[in-house]
């Protein structure tokens, strides 16, 4: 019926889709196989019921009346936990710890046949690409400095999508172009490629590996244990998210690298573990090099004044900045000269790093019925919403460690997600100093 | 589908979420006084109130020791549904103003009766109040795919506090990724750097009303604009920003400088070691077009 | 001896048309001048690059001379003449010429880049296959074809530094790839299956070099089997038949049949009873089983006996019964040995055309393995380690977080600072920064005055009107003449207004000089900081071409006419900029070079 | 067709629909004033803004400054609208430039209120003299079922528990046009319009009523001025207030009786006076019709498998959802159905049309489907569309048969004319007929007489 049509659509199209003539046969009968498994199981809309069992959402109160259960608690919580896990790793509580604020970052996105697996929907490639768009939109929103490329893995090699650089658009595109998966998963090759790239980084900049792994083992020409500790010597902080389970080699390489391992349950995980990845990380001790930065921060083009710009190959008028060493016309900051090759950034650009210097320390738990002989206030003090619970229970809530103001959790999300700096403390003459 | 419904919703509803500059030096010295001031903004709150019964304007005082909220149209007990009694709306208002004031006052002394009386601070907590309004705006976008279109509008008189300078630009940039515009209106009669790149950022109107006895006209004609319209009406332009930076050892701007990879602060010429965040340059700079070689 | 010079085409294909031209040739080198200068076509060879020569029988349609550059590849220089006497001619001098050469030990010929090339020349140094990747390209793009002749071919830029800065184009950051080998697949041996057309029956196995390969690696037995037998013995054909028969028969688990089969036929054999080699090398290894990849390293948990349970192989299941104790066993080992194979890697490189080669090849790399064996005690160590990696139980290991380097700032202040100076400059605000509240009257005074406003607005209530007629009416007319304003001084169309008005020749003029521009600019600023004598030639060359180019403008600027000089002026406003920025630039580096005192770290500018 | 009636906007159309005395007379009250304003398209509400006190003609060319290219259509209609509702009054100076200035009466008002506020013509009653204020939530179930109930017995008067006072004339004027007043033996069956009628949001179906309610008025010698006045001013009073019966004029006194059976106003039998106390749905009056909308949220949950579930307790959604569905479960708060081909086909005999239903599905889809796009399955909406198809296989197309031409040429020539017209459908060149579209009859008659 439609709905099988609709099923194994995605399946069937992935795995066939571009082979070698010579390896055709076999994978045809890969096919066959899925094909089976597809025809062993359900209709579409009775595995949606297996996949998300939607009923579990839903509870029967006194009156016999179906309600959905809330999950936002849930949520807080686990956003909680992970807030204190990140703070405590960071050590902002203790003291303010450098961060990589100039991160030069390949994503390495498995393309082997295991990404063509439809336990996410519509298949693992497809929620990998869709985060992976997100996340390069983030990363390019916290980190203005930094620099993303892309490297897909197939057939046990390691292709390079883009050249590592600065414009979420182009790697966007370049990602939605190369969307198909067939062959094996190589961790080694994928390593050995990006080590190749990033050793031509400048000392000062954070070299790192982001690998979303779909397979369950690499085919590897050598020993990956060797490349393992190249990447280590040469500083590159590997990072692996898996879509399938634990595996060994992974967990190895990012204990040995500085990075972190982490196993997505569901696409909202996933997206959850992604994003965990776009604020800079902690500089490691032995890798952190500082230098200086030679910078131009030119100047807006005055109205009227006509030039051609380098990026389009067009006479504009006004508007635009002129590179101030070769001074030569650009369109967009922040960006690298096209001619002279100096990185060209606006105040601002910098402007948006700063938070990551002076994080805002992880507010605490209030136990719900305040301290003895302390009066708690009715209101959160940043949206002032309620939070006197209406009946037994009373409403959860955090306050800030220097202000001692009370929030409610949404706020406390806001404020360390995206805001940055407690309102309570900014509007304290005393924090100010 | 899911966007369709909210479409349906009227475009113009709109949540102004207004910051009023209470900073007493600045009013005190300023030439408007502050009652003509609410002579004028009072009506103007009112009457962003009457052009649509969703219409929501929350007030918050921006105070030199304090910040809080002065009045929220959505709040029960101010009658929700605008076509409460404009006067008491407008007594609640003066009532809480002056609660604020004077609250703000007994913090400025301090517990000793005597603050630092030596050197009044004359900016006021503009980073506060907009924490808040970004707060409460985000507690608007929870309530629902059809929520009033929120936007800031700053009322400022008072310079800016250098000290407070990473958490505006904070606060600006997570107004300008929630695509939140912050307006900006100087009563006082200097420019603000803030706000000017406040409202560049965002997108928002920035303006110095040239005739302040005029004020609620200009607020009227330029600030009430709701966000539909502002796509079909051309309303004063912030001026273009010049965002060069300026070193942090000599003060002057440059074009061409030196970031500290660490902690990001500018010089204009090669530094050993760096003033602010104290690490050391080991191995001279590197100039982006030597990687450029390497390729 | 005579320096000879004839009229012929040179065509990279026999197919092809070919270029018209001029074949020079002397002593040592033949040099091809196309007679459209235009064209890319140039050749100047040495002649100890040519391997040998051949050429098309008298009276055939075409007079061809081909002058092959390596004999294998076959590849090589082929022109065709109008005439059979220009093309014998010609064939005799090189005859003669390449017969001098033979005499001469041919020495390795030096390929590098000379500094200051005499006029084009990359046919030396390139295989023919890249050399037409580059023309392809020119061709598409005209503007990248313009820029070539303008600098290459006028000695500007040598071409490797032209293309230098086009790696992309040349798409040659595909090399990387090409040095990746991919490792075994993960997939076991097992998928080699047979399929059954409906019809008859007969089943037919694919074997890809990919799988033959594999299973050498893997099945020992069959690997040595090979190398006895073929083609000794057999035609790889037939041994891959009989192997195939072979695992046909094992699959469809008839004992019987088997041993029936293997008994008449000793080859088969080989395949069918249990691979020996294997069998002594687990004997050897299970002294020191690798707890990471061995299956049989516990059997209490193989639950394979209780009813219903089997391993899922190839899709069906196969339940254990006695009899099939083997192939379970087997497949078990399988396994393992799959494994090991994986983990030891891909260890040899040849492309897997040919069988025998392949075959071959293993059994040296198994050599050398086997010879440069580990000592058994050090063996045991890095058992000893891996077998206490997998059995430590992390979350009773402490965090293997690396320590973090710490940070301080002293003052966040600093960072408006660097903001506030220039911002208030935009607005002319000058009197900004210095201005100061008049913080004279004290906190009280000050919080008084405030209360007393608000108290007065209170007893007063708000008055009617809130703003007088006129004034209302002043200020909206004032901001409606701001609005007018600033729309005008912006003008309707930025684009038509800049550049339309000029004609279209001198629109394209500029836009190519502003490409030339690019283009040296690029070449410029990349070859600072100056480290090696080619970089400061090919400044000095950059810089001549670019005061040429200086030149031009500043004409073109004079011959403009009146009605549109202003609009031009303006665009050749910002390339002069440029310009002048580089040469300021190269003055300065200039002298720093002939006083020694720019000593900078690292070179670096500024 | 019928149902270009039914597409109900606010009625300030009907408003400014009204001649110009009686306009200004309303504008008396400041809350007409407001309501009106309210009504205005953004842009509009901002010019009046920026003329408030300005008491000196603006030129039109003044207000084009702030106008982008894009936004000039705005513009008109902004302008369009203020003028034809009074508000702005085009005068012409002497440098004979059009320019606008304010409404007199308006924009005083305006200003006052700015200070002031507007103030009811009645104050809310003291608390004691009411026996007790019901919550704003019972008021707002009481509302709901008002109405409800009022819509059930408009569709079929038989099932309705406790039908509304209305006079059966009344409702019969309300029915007309959304039910085909059949033979009286027979139960009324709705019309298409009556369906899309079902399938607005309560606002709309609240305008339509009230505005069949005032047209119905005038026939029963009431001043529709008077009533619009006073729904208006009523979309002002506090939501759940009580006022005094006693403050209300005679037609007013009447009109609430109605408006209570439509749940507009609770009404409440003081021990004395009589008091009314507006719901929610009055309150919403004076607000366009798409906010009320906003309010509400969706129920259904359509499935791949045409199951539809709709978590819903309301009567009258199970009778909605009965026109096109079938319903098999009725939990306490859960109705469990499915769309079937014979469930459809009936909804199809009753004239309504497939995307009207998928429309409807899509409005109400459950908050949790809501989110996924599409909200409702394609290949159910899909399924849905086929079967619409082909049941209409042949489709109607009123038509008038020519024949028995003088001449050939004549009969070529009107081929020709309908052929231009793209309203031939049928021609035989032998017989000399020809079959054009109906509309086009009357241009035909014309062209031969023409010909001749």
């Amino acid at each position: 019926m439609y709905g099988v049509g609709v099923a194994f659509q995605p399946s069937g199209a992935s795995s066939s889709a571009g082979k070698s003539s010579k390896e055709k046969k076999r994978h045809d009968e890969d096919d066959e196989e899925e094909d089976d498994n597809e025809a062993k199981g359900v209709d579409a809309w009775e595995r949606a019921y297996a996949d998300e069992r939607s009923w579990e959402d839903l509870q029967e109160d006194e009156s016999g009346l179906l309600r959905p259960i809330d999950t936002k608690t849930l949520v807080h919580a686990q956003y909680r936990k992970r807030l204190l896990l990140r703070s405590s790793a960071g050590g902002s509580v203790v003291s303010r710890i450098q961060k990589g604020l100039i991160r030069y970052l390949y994503v390495v996105i498995d393309l082997s046949r295991a990404a063509s697996e439809t336990d996410y929907r519509p298949s693992r490639m497809a929620v990998v690409a869709k985060q992976a768009e997100a996340f390069i939109r983030e990363f390019f929103d916290q980190n203005p400095l930094s620099h993303v490329g892309l490297i897909s893995i197939k057939d046990g090699l390691a292709h390079r999508l883009t050249d590592i650089g600065g414009s979420p658009e182009a790697q966007i595109k370049a990602l939605m172009g190369k969307l198909e998966c067939s062959g094996e998963a190589s961790l080694q090759n994928a390593l050995e490629l990006v080590h190749g790239y990033l050793s031509q980084i400048p000392s000062y900049g954070h070299r790192e590996v982001l690998i979303l792994y779909s397979a369950l083992n690499t085919c590897d020409p050598g020993d990956i244990m060797e490349t393992v500790q190249r990447c280590k010597k040469a500083k590159i902080r590997c990072s692996v998210i898996g879509l399938s389970a634990e595996v060994f080699i992974c967990k190895h390489l990012c204990e040995e690298t500085g990075g972190t391992y982490t196993v997505a349950l569901n696409e909202s995980h996933f997206k959850e573990l992604l994003l965990e990845h776009a604020p800079p990380p902690p500089a490691i001790a032995e890798y952190a090099a500082a230098n200086l930065i030679k910078m131009g921060f030119p100047q807006r083009g005055a109205e009227g004044v006509v030039s051609i710009c380098s990026c389009h190959k067009e006479a504009k008028v006004g508007g635009g900045y002129t590179c101030p060493r070769c001074k030569v016309r650009v369109c967009e900051l922040p960006t690298e000269c096209r001619t002279c090759g100096l990185t060209l950034v606006s105040s601002p650009h910098l402007a948006r790093s700063y938070h990551h210097l002076f994080p805002v320390a992880p507010f605490d738990e209030v136990p719900p019925h305040g301290r003895p002989g302390q009066r708690l206030p009715t209101a959160c003090f940043g949206c002032q919403l309620s939070l006197v619970g209406q009946g037994v229970q009373p409403i959860l809530r955090v306050s800030c460690p220097k202000c001692n103001q009370h929030f409610c959790l949404d706020c406390d999300i806001y404020i360390h997600e995206s805001l940055h700096n407690c309102p309570g403390c900014e509007s304290q003459r005393i924090s100010a100093v | 589908m899911a966007s369709a419904p909210s479409k349906l919703y009227q475009d113009d509803a709109s949540l102004v979420v207004a910051l009023l500059d209470t900073n007493p030096f600045f009013w005190a010295a300023a030439s408007l006084p502050f009652s003509e001031f609410l002579q004028h903004v009072v009506p103007f709150i009112n009457s962003l109130l009457l052009l649509n019964q969703l219409n929501r304007v929350v007030l918050i005082a921006t105070g030199t020791s304090s910040c809080g909220y002065i009045f929220d149209s959505g709040e029960a007990n101010s009658n929700a549904n605008a076509n409460a009694n404009a006067n008491a709306l407008c007594s609640g208002i003066i009532k809480k103003l002056e609660d604020f004031v004077g609250k703000d006052s007994k913090i400025a002394k301090g517990p000793n009766g005597n603050g630092d009386a030596t050197r009044p601070a004359i900016s006021s907590l503009l980073s506060g109040s907009l924490s808040l309004a970004l707060c409460y705006i985000q507690r608007i976008f929870r309530s629902g795919a059809r929520h009033p279109q929120p936007r800031i509008l700053c009322i400022q008189g008072s310079p800016d506090g250098p000290e407070q300078y990473v958490a505006v630009m904070n606060s600006i940039f997570s107004a300008q990724r929630s695509m939140v515009p912050i307006d900006s209106c100087i009563v006082g009669t200097q420019h603000s750097a803030f706000l000017q790149q406040a409202s560049y950022i965002t997108g928002g109107v920035y303006m110095k009303p040239q005739q302040l006895d005029g004020l609620f006209q200009y607020l009227a004609a330029v600030f009430a604009t709701d966000l539909h319209s502002r796509n079909f009406l051309r309303l004063p332009k912030p001026v273009g920003v010049d965002f060069r930076a300026s070193c942090f050892c000599h003060k002057k701007t440059i074009d061409l400088g030196y970031v500290c990879s660490v902690c990001l602060s500018i010089f204009c010429k090669y530094h050993k070691k760096c003033s602010t965040c104290g690490s050391e340059f080991n191995q001279g700079t590197v100039d982006s077009t030597t990687r450029e070689q390497k390729r | 001896m005579a320096v000879i010079s004839v009229a012929t085409r040179y065509k990279i294909t026999v197919k092809d048309a070919g270029i018209p031209g001029v074949l020079k040739m002397n002593e040592e080198r033949f040099v091809f001048q196309p007679n459209d200068p235009r064209s890319l076509m140039k050749l100047n060879i040495e002649f100890r690059n040519i391997k040998g020569h051949k050429f098309s029988k008298d009276g055939s349609k075409q007079a061809l001379l081909n002058l092959t550059q390596d004999s294998e590849k076959g590849t090589g220089y082929i022109f065709e003449f109008d005439n059979f006497t220009d093309r014998n001619s010609c064939r005799d001098f090189v005859g003669r010429v390449l017969g001098k050469l033979q005499s001469v030990p041919a020495r390795p010929n030096d390929q590098s880049v000379p500094e200051k090339p005499a006029g084009p020349s990359f046919a030396e140094q390139l295989s023919t296959t890249e050399m037409e990747r580059r023309i392809k390209l020119l061709r598409e793009d005209s503007e990248l074809q313009r820029l070539h002749k303008q600098f290459v071919l006028s000695g500007v830029l040598t071409e490797s530094e032209f293309w230098a800065t086009r790696k992309a184009l040349l798409g040659e950051d595909g090399n990387h790839t090409t040095k990746q080998r991919p490792g075994f697949k993960s997939a076991m041996l097992a998928d080699v299956r047979p399929s059954a057309d409906g019809r008859t029956n007969k089943v037919t196995f694919s074997l890809t070099p990919e799988i033959m390969h594999q299973i050498f690696a893997e099945k020992p037995a069959v690997h040595r089997a090979f190398l006895n037998l073929v083609p000794s013995k057999m035609a790889e054909k037939d041994f891959w038949t009989k192997y195939c028969r072979a695992e046909y028969l094992n699959r469809t688990k008839n004992a019987v049949v088997a041993a029936a089969e293997a008994a008449e036929d000793e080859e088969l054999a080989v395949f069918l009873k249990h691979d020996d080699i294997l069998a002594n090398e687990a004997r050897r290894k299970i002294r020191r089983v690798d707890p990471t990849l061995d299956m049989e390293a516990d059997v209490g948990d193989d639950y394979i006996h209780l009813p219903d349970h089997g391993i899922l192989r190839d899709g069906q299941k196969d339940t254990a019964e006695t009899e099939t104790e083997v192939s379970r066993r087997t497949l078990s080992q399988d396994l393992n040995r799959h494994a090991a194979v994986v983990l030891e890697g891909r260890t040899l490189d040849v492309e897997l055309s040919d069988t025998r080669t392949v075959a071959e090849a293993l059994a040296r790399s198994k050599k050398e393995l086997s010879s440069n064996e580990k000592s058994e005690e050090n063996v045991n160590l890095e058992r000893q380690e891996r077998v206490a990696r997998m059995t430590e139980l992390e979350d009773l290991q402490g965090s293997r977080e690396p320590p973090y380097a710490s940070l301080c700032i002293k003052d966040p202040r600093e960072y408006f600072d660097s903001q506030q100076a220039n911002a208030l400059r935009a607005l002319g605000g000058t009197e900004f920064g210095t201005h100061i509240l008049d913080s004279s009257l004290s906190k009280e005074e000050a919080y008084r005055y405030l209360k007393e406003q608000i108290s007065e607005v209170k007893s007063r209530g708000l008055k009617n009107p809130v703003i007088r007629p006129d004034t209302a009416l002043q200020v909206f007319s004032g901001l409606s003449q701001h609005l007018s304003s600033t729309r005008f001084q912006l003008g309707k169309n930025p684009q038509e207004s800049a550049l339309d008005r000029i004609p279209h020749r001198t629109k394209d003029e500029l836009m190519q000089h502003w490409t030339s521009i690019q283009e040296l600019l690029r070449h410029f600023w990349s070859s600072y900081p100056i480290t090696t004598a080619g970089l400061y030639n090919k400044v000095q060359r950059v810089k001549d071409a670019m005061a040429q180019i200086y030149q031009k403008l500043q004409e073109i600027k004079e011959s403009a006419k009146s009605d549109f000089r202003h609009q031009v002026s303006l665009l050749v406003q910002p390339m002069l900029q440029a310009l002048d920025a580089a040469f300021a630039h190269y003055d300065l580096e200039h002298q720093k070079r002939t006083t020694k005192s720019g000593a900078k770290p690292n070179g670096f500018v500024k | 067709m019928p149902q270009v009636r039914i597409v109900a906007r606010n009625f300030m159309d009907m408003v400014a629909a009204l001649p110009a005395a009686k306009l200004d007379k309303l504008y008396d009250s400041s809350f007409i004033c407001e309501a009106v304003l309210r009504s205005l398209p953004p842009l509009a509400k901002k010019y009046v803004l920026q003329m408030l006190f300005v008491d000196f003609p603006m030129t039109a060319k003044s207000m084009e400054e702030w106008v982008l290219p894009d936004g000039i259509s705005k513009h008109k209609v902004a302008i369009d609208r203020l003028l034809q509702l009074r508000v702005f009054i085009e005068v012409t100076d002497r440098k004979k430039e059009p320019s606008y200035k304010m409404n007199q009466k308006f924009q005083s008002n305006m200003q006052k209120y700015l200070i002031s506020g507007g103030t009811l013509p009645r104050e809310a009653m003291t608390l004691n003299a009411v026996v007790r204020l019901p919550s704003v939530e019972e008021l707002d179930t009481y509302a709901l079922e008002q109405w409800e109930c009022f819509l059930l017995q408009l569709i079929n008067s038989s099932q309705v528990e406790k039908p509304t006072s209305f006079s059966s004339s009344m409702m019969r004027a309300f029915q007309r046009g959304l039910l085909s007043s059949s033979r009286d033996n027979e139960a009324p069956r709705l019309t298409e319009s009556g369906f899309q009628f079902l399938l607005m949001e309560t606002n709309a179906q609240l305008w339509y009523i009230i505005r069949e309610y005032i047209s119905s008025a005038e026939e029963r010698g009431m001043d529709p001025t008077d009533l619009i006045s006073f729904l208006l001013e009523l979309s002002f009073h506090t939501l759940g207030q009580a006022y005094s019966a006693n403050t209300l004029t005679e037609v007013q006194r009447l009109a609430i009786k109605d408006l209570a059976d439509l749940g507009l106003v609770k009404y409440q039998q003081g021990r004395k006076e009589g008091c009314f106390i507006p719901t929610k749905l009055a309150t919403n009056l004076s607000v366009t019709l798409s906010d009320a909308s906003s309010r509400k949220e969706g129920f259904v949950v359509i499935e791949t498998n045409f199951r539809m579930y709709a978590y819903s307790s309301s009567r009258l959604h199970c009778e909605i959802l009965r026109l096109f569905a079938r319903i098999e479960y009725q939990l306490p708060n859960l109705l469990v159905g499915a769309i079937t081909k014979e469930s459809l086909y009936n909804a199809f005999e009753n004239g309504i049309t497939a995307d009207q239903i998928v429309s409807f599905l899509q409005q109400n889809a459950h908050p949790r489907v809501a989110e996924k796009t599409p909200a409702v399955p394609e290949n159910v909406t899909d399924q849905m569309r086929l079967w619409e198809n082909d049941r209409n296989r042949v489709d109607m197309t009123p038509s008038h048969l020519y024949e028995d031409f003088p001449s050939k040429d004549l009969f070529e020539a009107c081929c020709d004319f309908a052929r231009d017209y793209g309203c031939l459908l049928w021609e035989d060149t032998k017989k000399m007929r020809l079959i054009v579209k109906g509309e086009l009859h009357q241009q035909m008659r014309d062209f031969l007489r023409g010909q001749r």
